[in-house]
């Protein structure tokens, strides 16, 4: 499409830089420094989507980021593949460029020609609400019939089908004084807050370009010169100050705890040549000494019948198209005012070669001397006048004006042909920020508007956000809030408007579509309904008419609705309140909330010293916390089952080789170090002898069992405590905690040492012979290393920690060495071991193996309601000692309550059968439903040792009814089982302690 | 985010920390003398106040210390920080309010 | 049969590359001593064994003690990582130890758990701040600052050599994901 | 009260809908009550309707602070299922259940109960066992759940990652079919519409103050910023601010308040048809009917009246949401809140007397309380109605955290609500 309405000079785009965005299939020609608003109005088409609930044709509202109409489905990287497209992007903030694919949205078959506007002429049913009073029956047709439709209509966009292909990036940064916002407030608050070369500065704009408002002003002045001047020698000023950062294309969009400003900068969708792998957007998340908020404002649209049709737009924005843009939206403008500023709109476009008429609702003493510029310059003014209605569908053609006299009636109508109109209902300052931050607002009756009160952090406000709007005081306030001063001479600006709700009609108020939120089609009369029906707080009234919901977060919806709320209900706009405005400010894209955090590095994936090892033999991993460990070694045509046989076999036939690596280690040291020990434990730690290991058994102080674990004493002073593989950091913060918190007098230090050590275990009856050859400085015979002791010194040549300890019930060792040197001490015990059938084997083979054992796995024996009784550990649980950490709950009524869950085991009717882990327990499978559970299932496995299934329960008194039948649940049903002690395997040969 | 001025470190992100809580809850010197009720309350029950909280934090992922905190709910400002041991601070709630945690 | 001289191995860091003007290398094997001591314990000492441990709570120090460095990283009130030569741990332990006989305190060789990068180059902070949120101005965590932190996802030890020049300390199992954080950091 | 159907939707809609009543009143309030209740909530509405509608007590008034559902009724993602472990909880939140399955036709107001089935994931050998514990409890309890397969996950919700390249790959799920979610909103209305046909005063913008008390200590009424205001019970509904009422009462509660935040995308049309919720990595997701993505985030660690919490916090939620759902990451986050959850030491609820005569609570509903609203009220309003607890909130008694005898869903399955 060639562009009709470009005008011949002017406007702040590169006329050397010609470029073409491809429309619903079709060319669009522009330059670079457009929008896809702006080309599409260069092109004369004004429509650019249809609604969400009356499908009804809609144009392109606003020049920034507030437009809720103009929504677009953008391909940024058509040429790249799949995986760049998304929905719902504003027409009016997506940067023109080479090779956008755009295309327009929520209609079908087309834009043109939407079955779905079908829903504007149901409209009289489809009113705020009508949702909650119907499609009650029949009762099932909610989920099947009614409520696929209603999705099926709402949704705007279609949701992106493959997987993002941009990358996104993250940076935390810190400076003294953040601006937000580098219009003319913006830019004086930099100038000032950066002048002494000390304060770091950040200053974020969301346009592309500096300046704010006065991009779109080509007629005031600054000190003598064209505003935009001052605004270019600002920012050199700027760019030349080493500590100051001025970022484009950067929102501000969420206003956090202790000065803590989230922002997010698009990189790369407005470049063409962005090489491929450049981060399509940075999430900048500042710390800031000080904020400004220099945010601006947001112009009010009017409300009357039909002000949704294309071609109605805000005053400020025709503006903006005319000047910045230099494109006509249209030959014949008809400004509909209640705003000074909007005379600015009329001047530039009759300026530029629109014909120009004004209808104000003011009269003329309410005016100030842009009513005389106006007419002076030729343009008929209609002041006291009001709007009953635009013509058109597609496009406006026409407005129906109408004077009001003083008695409020409505006088002779007239129309006015037109294909544009500039509305304009005055200005809303832009408070999102400053009220996300928790400042609190005040309503200013002067202004209209809610404008910032209180401060809530370390920030302030300068400009139009806070209901500045005259140039010259407008810079001046903002170098005030960047801590200087400033006292320019700038054009006097248009300012000051008559607050209008709803503009005055003669026709039927009920039988009438004035919009309110033009995306959610929201209108006058669904908020008065919504009164009506007794909806009277602000936040009702939002959620009931879903006005302010959509998208653009009523950023041009917000003041009309709530003032017309007001009206309604006679009462001081203030007394209905005031939104609290959520971040974030505009959407922002989930990619660059997340950032770097996904596939690698999504969550870090912890791997062992052996892990290459295991990889190379073919392991199959599970994630078990942050790690990741080897399940099992299939060989060649092996299940998971059929390896762990053949693992647990090796175990218990020769020995087996397992990589406990993972296990929580803590080096506790100190003088009191086994005092400590014995008031974190439940068990007895005073006279542990150096070189002696003992099972040790924690609770949290609500008596429950925490974690547990081996721990060595390897000096009066020192022990080596080891915790489950999920519980370390739990652990490690819990002992932490005792020592600072509630025993300081302790000497004791606490140091992790998970990864310093590689831990290899050997278990099984040849564990001995493999391991033999290549110790030093430890004698392994049984009486001088015995079951539950450790020694230091030399495996491979290497220093090691040598445990003699058993998970399995086997013969058992486990060999500590430095974590460097982990993989090599295996690769030599494995290749050496052969000879005695050793079997590298899982987490899944020592489930089972001590399962065979009945020792418990803490996390599933346990969830954190159950005791050591429960366990059948109070053996564990010391008598003698006053205190320790747990002790004193285990006392509670319901800690020795009769019949409490007790650890045994079930052995399945059918050997053959492995219970489902998790499954119930019953005594009658017969009863009625809700059946009396007993119990339920820890775990449960097929053991090649035992030559049947094995299964560990917690039962109802489980311990005194050893040798009775119950019932487990099963996929299909009920099968039978018997209570057993949880011991399985009678261990023979050498043994732990043979 | 919050920003918690830690007593050994300085001004630091939450990300570092982890809040353990009520503060001054001290452990009963002898648990066992204590009645099923007060052991109750020990375990379980809080202040939970709108206004000034005094708090348990550790600078897990930095000094590795345990420290106090006295922060206003409402607001979320932090008021003082202070070393394990210490009594809580004489701060009235008005100071809370006050817009200096930057 | 004892097999001496094994060989030791690092956690597998890949070759990840960017054409960033910052480098994310991974550094030789050093001997690391966690060392800790409550202050008043001390009693006055300023150095033990050459170690400089009068530097302010985050802050490194470094002397030269016969032919080695000894960098003394104070990352609490009664915490330390001792720094020295990767075959030299061993006598570091002895020597620290005989010169606090009697003296509480606890010292524990984690040579094994930690891995470094250095991360060099114009703009290696902000590769640093893509995922480490504290203050990396010159003014906050001048050079010669040593702090515990996070990196994204992970915790790391952070040192500060020169204004473009930094160490990332982490535990070994974090180290491909501490390295590939920051060489994706590299790319901008 | 006028009712609605479809008749008389559209007779209104050729009457410009000029014909409309309130839907609740807005009384100024009496001397005096049979029951107050403090905090017109989802809880504390639905408490006043069964009361009047059940128990035929409707000298009723619902106290609230500020305007009725502005609460967590109003800031949750409105998740419903019933599919808990232990006894007492399945009973409390089937019985919720059931009445969710009428509460339409119930209370004459659509809540749009959309039973689209609710999908928990299994991430790691942990969860597979907790949730087929889970899945057997319920059928033993009646109450529907399943187990699937990685691929039956996959077919039930087609947008789902089941890569084995995953971080976290999905090892099956538990799905309950008749879970689903509910308009929010909606509840808190159609509750207050009901409970003020049949009598009860709703009173909006009164805050309480205190409690008034007989000289045998027993409640006499409320203090409130509308005057003294007699009662002969008072039952707290007062969720996050159940502490600072109760403190205002002289009453120290085993609960906390923390933030909980949660966010919506900007609408799409339809894209995704259930709810799943994956607890191993934190991430709740569903689809309004009106298009947006409605994600629940976590809880911040501290505790904060503030309704806000910290940026990192949805941040982690959404890695893992784009982690199973990779093509969201183009999607936009349009709007985040918090809420204020009170949360008990065993994550589950409080519900009975106080130590005082005559003083009930309601509260301790965590992350969770949404999907009880119906079950909460029911057994809260036979509570106040009788002076005794209903048999299905007898166990969730203060007397608990003295006992020991906790409910501990959380500590039983590592399940947020």
């Amino acid at each position: 499409m060639s562009q009709p309405f470009r005008r011949p000079s002017g406007g702040r785009i590169d006329r050397s830089r010609p470029l073409a965005v491809t429309f619903n299939g079709k060319q669009l020609e522009g330059f670079a420094g457009d929008t896809v608003a702006s080309m599409l109005i260069a092109s004369g088409q004004h429509l650019a989507g249809r609604s969400f609930k009356y499908h009804r044709p809609r144009g392109i509202l606003s020049h920034g980021s507030d437009e809720p109409s103009a929504l677009l489905s953008v391909d940024w990287r058509a040429d790249r593949g799949a995986g760049y497209r998304d929905p719902n992007n504003r027409a009016s903030v997506v940067e023109a460029r080479d090779g956008l694919v755009v295309n327009t949205q929520n209609h079908w078959p087309s834009l043109e020609t939407d079955v779905g506007a079908v829903n504007d002429l149901l409209s009289p049913i489809f009113v705020a609400g009508f949702y909650y009073k119907t499609f009650m029956w029949p009762r099932k047709f909610w989920d099947r019939v009614y409520e696929p439709v209603i999705r099926k209509a709402a949704g705007l966009g279609e949701a992106p089908e493959v997987r993002d292909a941009d990358r996104y990036s993250n940076r935390h940064a810190h400076c003294d004084v953040l601006i937000v916002g580098a219009g003319p407030a913006g830019l004086a608050a930099a100038l000032a807050a950066s002048a002494d070369g000390e304060k770091r500065v950040i200053l974020a704009d969301e346009g592309f370009e500096p300046g704010g408002a006065l991009l779109n002003d080509v007629t005031s002045e600054i000190d003598g010169k064209p505003a935009m001047a001052w605004v270019a020698e600002t920012v050199a000023t700027l760019d030349a100050r080493e500590n100051v950062v001025i970022l484009p294309r950067t929102t501000a969009f969420g206003y956090y705890n202790h000065n803590h400003v989230c922002m997010v900068e698009r990189v790369s969708d407005h470049r063409a040549d962005a090489p491929e792998g450049l981060a399509r957007e940075r999430l900048w998340q500042v710390r800031a000494g000080e904020v400004v908020l220099a945010a601006g404002s947001h112009e009010r649209p009017l409300v009357f019948e039909n002000n949704d049709r294309p071609g109605i737009m805000l005053a400020e924005s025709v503006r903006a198209f005319v000047n910045r843009w230099a494109v006509l939206p249209g030959n014949e403008l008809v400004v509909v005012t209640s705003s000074a500023s909007a005379y600015r709109t009329a001047l530039d476009a009759k300026a530029a070669g629109m014909r120009v008429s004004i209808v104000d609702i003011r009269l003329d003493a309410d005016c100030g001397t842009e009513l005389s510029l106006a007419r002076d310059g030729g343009i008929t003014v209609r002041t006291g006048h009001t709007v009953i209605k635009a013509l058109g569908g597609k496009r406006v053609t026409g407005l129906v004006v109408a004077p009001i006299s003083a008695n409020g009636s409505i006088g002779e109508k007239t129309t006015l042909a037109c294909d544009c109109v500039a509305m304009s209902g005055g200005w809303t300052p832009s408070v999102h920020l400053f009220s996300q931050s928790r400042g609190k607002l005040r309503f200013d009756v002067e202004l209209d508007a809610f404008v910032p009160g209180t401060s809530a952090q370390a920030e302030r406000s300068a400009g139009a956000c806070r209901g500045v709007y005259d140039l010259s005081a407008v810079i001046a306030d903002g170098a005030k809030a960047g801590g200087g001063s400033s006292t320019p001479q700038a054009t006097v600006s248009f300012a000051g408007f008559q607050p209008v709700r709803v503009l005055p009609t003669d026709a039927d108020a009920t039988k009438i579509k004035a919009f309110i939120d033009f995306q959610n089609d929201v209108t006058a009369k669904d908020i008065k309904l919504a009164v009506r029906e007794g909806f009277e707080s602000i936040e009702h009234v939002k959620r009931y008419t879903t006005t302010g919901m959509a998208t653009d977060q009523g950023k041009t919806s917000n003041m009309n609705a709530l003032g017309l709320v007001a009206g309604i209900l006679d009462r001081p706009l203030p007394a209905v309140g005031t939104t609290t405005f959520r971040p974030p400010y505009t959407p922002v894209t989930f990619g660059a909330l997340i950032g770097p955090a996904r596939d690698e590095l999504f969550d870090p994936v912890r791997r062992t010293p052996i892990d290459p090892w295991a990889e190379k033999n073919g392991a199959v991993f599970e994630p078990v916390a942050l790690w990741r460990r080897a399940k099992y070694f299939p060989q060649a045509g092996e299940d998971m089952h059929a390896a762990v046989a053949r693992e647990t076999k090796a175990v218990r036939t020769t020995v087996g080789i397992f990589d406990a690596s993972t296990l929580g280690k803590i080096e506790v040291i100190g003088p009191d170090a086994a005092e400590f020990m014995n008031r974190i434990y439940t068990n007895a730690w005073l006279k542990l002898k150096t070189g002696g290991c003992r099972y040790g058994l924690m609770l949290r102080e609500d008596g429950f069992v925490y974690d547990d674990g081996v721990v060595a004493r390897l000096a009066e002073d020192r022990f080596h405590v080891t915790t489950t593989t999920g519980g370390a950091p739990r652990v490690m913060r819990h002992m932490e905690d005792y020592l600072q918190t509630e025993w300081p007098d302790l000497d004791v230090f606490l140091t992790s040492i998970t990864e310093q050590w590689a831990v290899i275990a050997l278990q099984g009856p040849n564990a001995r012979k493999v391991l033999e050859p290549f110790v030093s400085e430890i004698d392994l015979a049984e009486d001088a290393f015995p079951h539950m002791t450790v020694k230091t010194g030399y495996v491979c040549g290497v220093p090691c920690r040598l445990f003699r300890v058993s998970f399995t019930g086997e013969l058992g060792f486990e060999v500590n060495v430095p974590a460097d040197y982990g993989e090599a001490v295996w690769k030599t015990l494995y290749e050496k071991g052969q000879k005695h059938g050793i079997t590298p084997y899982g987490t899944e083979a020592m489930h089972v193996l001590r399962a065979e054992m009945g020792f418990i796995v803490v996390g599933q024996e346990t969830d954190g309601t159950v005791t050591a009784d429960d366990l059948g550990l109070s053996g564990l649980v010391s008598k003698v000692k006053t205190d320790f950490v747990g002790k004193r709950s285990l006392t509670r009524p319901d800690m020795v309550a009769e019949g409490r869950r007790q650890l045994v085991g079930l052995l399945t009717k059918n050997p053959d059968e492995v219970l489902d882990e998790g499954a119930q327990v019953v005594d009658d499978p017969g009863q009625p439903i809700p059946m009396k559970m007993i119990g339920h299932v820890t775990s449960s496995y097929a053991s090649s040792n035992c030559g049947r299934s094995i299964a560990m329960a917690m039962i109802d008194g489980g311990r005194t009814r050893i040798g009775e039948t119950v019932f487990v649940t099963t996929p299909a049903g009920f099968t039978e089982a018997v209570i057993s002690n949880a011991v399985f395997y009678d261990v023979k040969g050498e043994t732990v302690d043979a | 985010m919050l920003l918690i001025d830690c007593p050994y470190c300085g001004k630091r992100p939450e990300v570092e920390f982890h809040c353990g809580g009520e503060a001054h809850i001290a452990r009963p010197e002898m648990p066992t003398a204590v009645e099923d009720a007060d052991w109750g309350s020990f375990l379980y029950y809080r202040t939970n106040p709108k206004g000034l909280h005094a708090e348990r934090w550790l600078h897990g992922h930095g000094c590795g210390r345990w420290f106090n905190a006295l922060r206003d709910t409402v607001s979320d400002a932090f008021v003082a920080t202070y070393e394990m041991g210490k009594p809580r601070p004489d701060r009235d709630e008005a100071t809370a309010s006050s817009p200096s945690n930057a | 049969m004892l097999e001496r001289n094994l060989a030791r191995r690092a956690p597998t860091v890949s070759p990840l590359v960017s054409e960033s003007s910052v480098t994310v290398t991974p550094l030789d094997p050093q001997g690391r001593l966690a060392f800790r001591i409550k202050p008043a314990a001390l009693a006055g000492r300023g150095t033990i064994d050459g170690f400089d441990l009068s530097g302010a709570i985050n802050s490194r120090t470094s002397s030269e003690e016969g032919a080695t460095m000894r960098t003394a990283l104070r990352l609490g009130p009664d915490e330390w990582m001792l720094i020295t030569a990767a075959d030299e741990v061993d006598e570091r332990c002895e020597a620290i130890s005989a010169a606090l006989t009697g003296v509480a305190h606890s010292l524990v060789d984690v040579s094994h758990r930690d891995v470094s990068f250095s991360v060099e180059g114009p703009g290696a902070d902000s590769v640093v701040n893509s995922g480490c949120p504290i203050d990396l101005s010159m003014r906050a965590f001048p050079a010669g600052s040593a702090t515990r932190t996070i990196l994204g996802k992970a915790e790391i030890v952070l040192q500060r050599r020169a204004a473009d020049s930094f160490t990332v300390t982490t535990w070994r199992s974090f180290a491909p994901y501490v390295q590939g954080f920051l060489v994706e950091a590299t790319r901008g | 009260m006028r009712r609605f159907s479809l008749t008389s939707l559209l007779k209104e809609a050729a009457n410009g809908h000029q014909g409309w009543e309130r839907q609740w009143r807005a009384p100024e309030p009496k001397k005096e009550y049979d029951v107050i209740i403090v905090g017109g909530g989802g809880h504390g509405l639905a408490t006043a309707y069964y009361l009047a509608s059940v128990h035929g007590v409707t000298n009723v008034a619902v106290l609230e602070r500020g305007w009725i559902g502005g609460g967590n009724t109003g800031r949750n993602t409105t998740i419903v299922r019933s599919n808990y472990l232990f006894d007492e909880s399945a009973g409390l939140y089937e019985h919720a259940m059931k009445l969710w399955e009428g509460l339409s036709q119930e209370l004459n107001y659509n809540v749009m109960f959309s039973q689209r089935g609710v999908l928990m994931l299994a991430h790691n050998h942990h969860d597979v066992i907790s949730f087929k514990r889970h899945v057997y409890a319920n059928r033993l309890n009646g109450i529907d759940n399943e187990w699937l397969s990685p691929e039956e996950c996959k077919a039930y919700c087609p947008p789902l990652s089941i890569s084995p390249d995953l971080r976290y790959p999905v090892l099956g799920g538990a799905l309950q079919r008749r879970g689903g979610t509910a308009r929010h909103d909606a509840v808190a209305w159609g509750y207050a519409r009901g409970a003020d046909s049949r009598g009860v005063d709703i009173i909006q913008n009164c805050e309480v103050l205190g409690l008034k008390r007989h000289p045998d200590g027993s409640v006499a009424g409320v203090e409130t910023s509308r005057g003294t205001i007699g009662a002969k019970r008072v039952g707290v509904v007062a969720a996050g601010h159940t502490g600072v009422v109760m403190s205002r009462f002289g009453l120290r509660m085993p609960v906390e308040s923390v933030p909980l935040q949660a966010l919506v995308s900007e609408p799409v049309k339809p894209v995704f048809p259930c709810v799943v919720m994956s607890n191993a990595v934190h991430a709740y997701i569903s689809q309004s009917d009106k298009g947006e993505l409605v994600i629940g985030a976590g809880t911040d660690q501290y505790v904060s009246y503030s309704q806000q919490g910290g940026i990192h916090i949805i941040n982690h939620t959404l890695d893992a949401i784009c982690e199973l759902f990779p093509q969201f990451g183009r999607m936009r986050m349009l709007r985040s809140w918090g809420g204020i959850v009170d949360v008990t030491p065993d994550r589950s609820p409080i519900l009975g007397k106080t130590p005082i005569e005559g003083l009930f609570v309601n509260c301790g509903w965590g992350t969770g309380g949404f999907k009880a609203t119906p079950g909460s009220g029911h057994v809260f309003a036979h509570t106040l109605a009788t002076g005794e607890p209903h048999k299905i909130n007898a166990p969730f008694s203060l007397d608990r955290f003295r006992t020991g005898r906790l409910i501990d869903e959380a500590a039983a399955a590592a399940v947020a609500h």
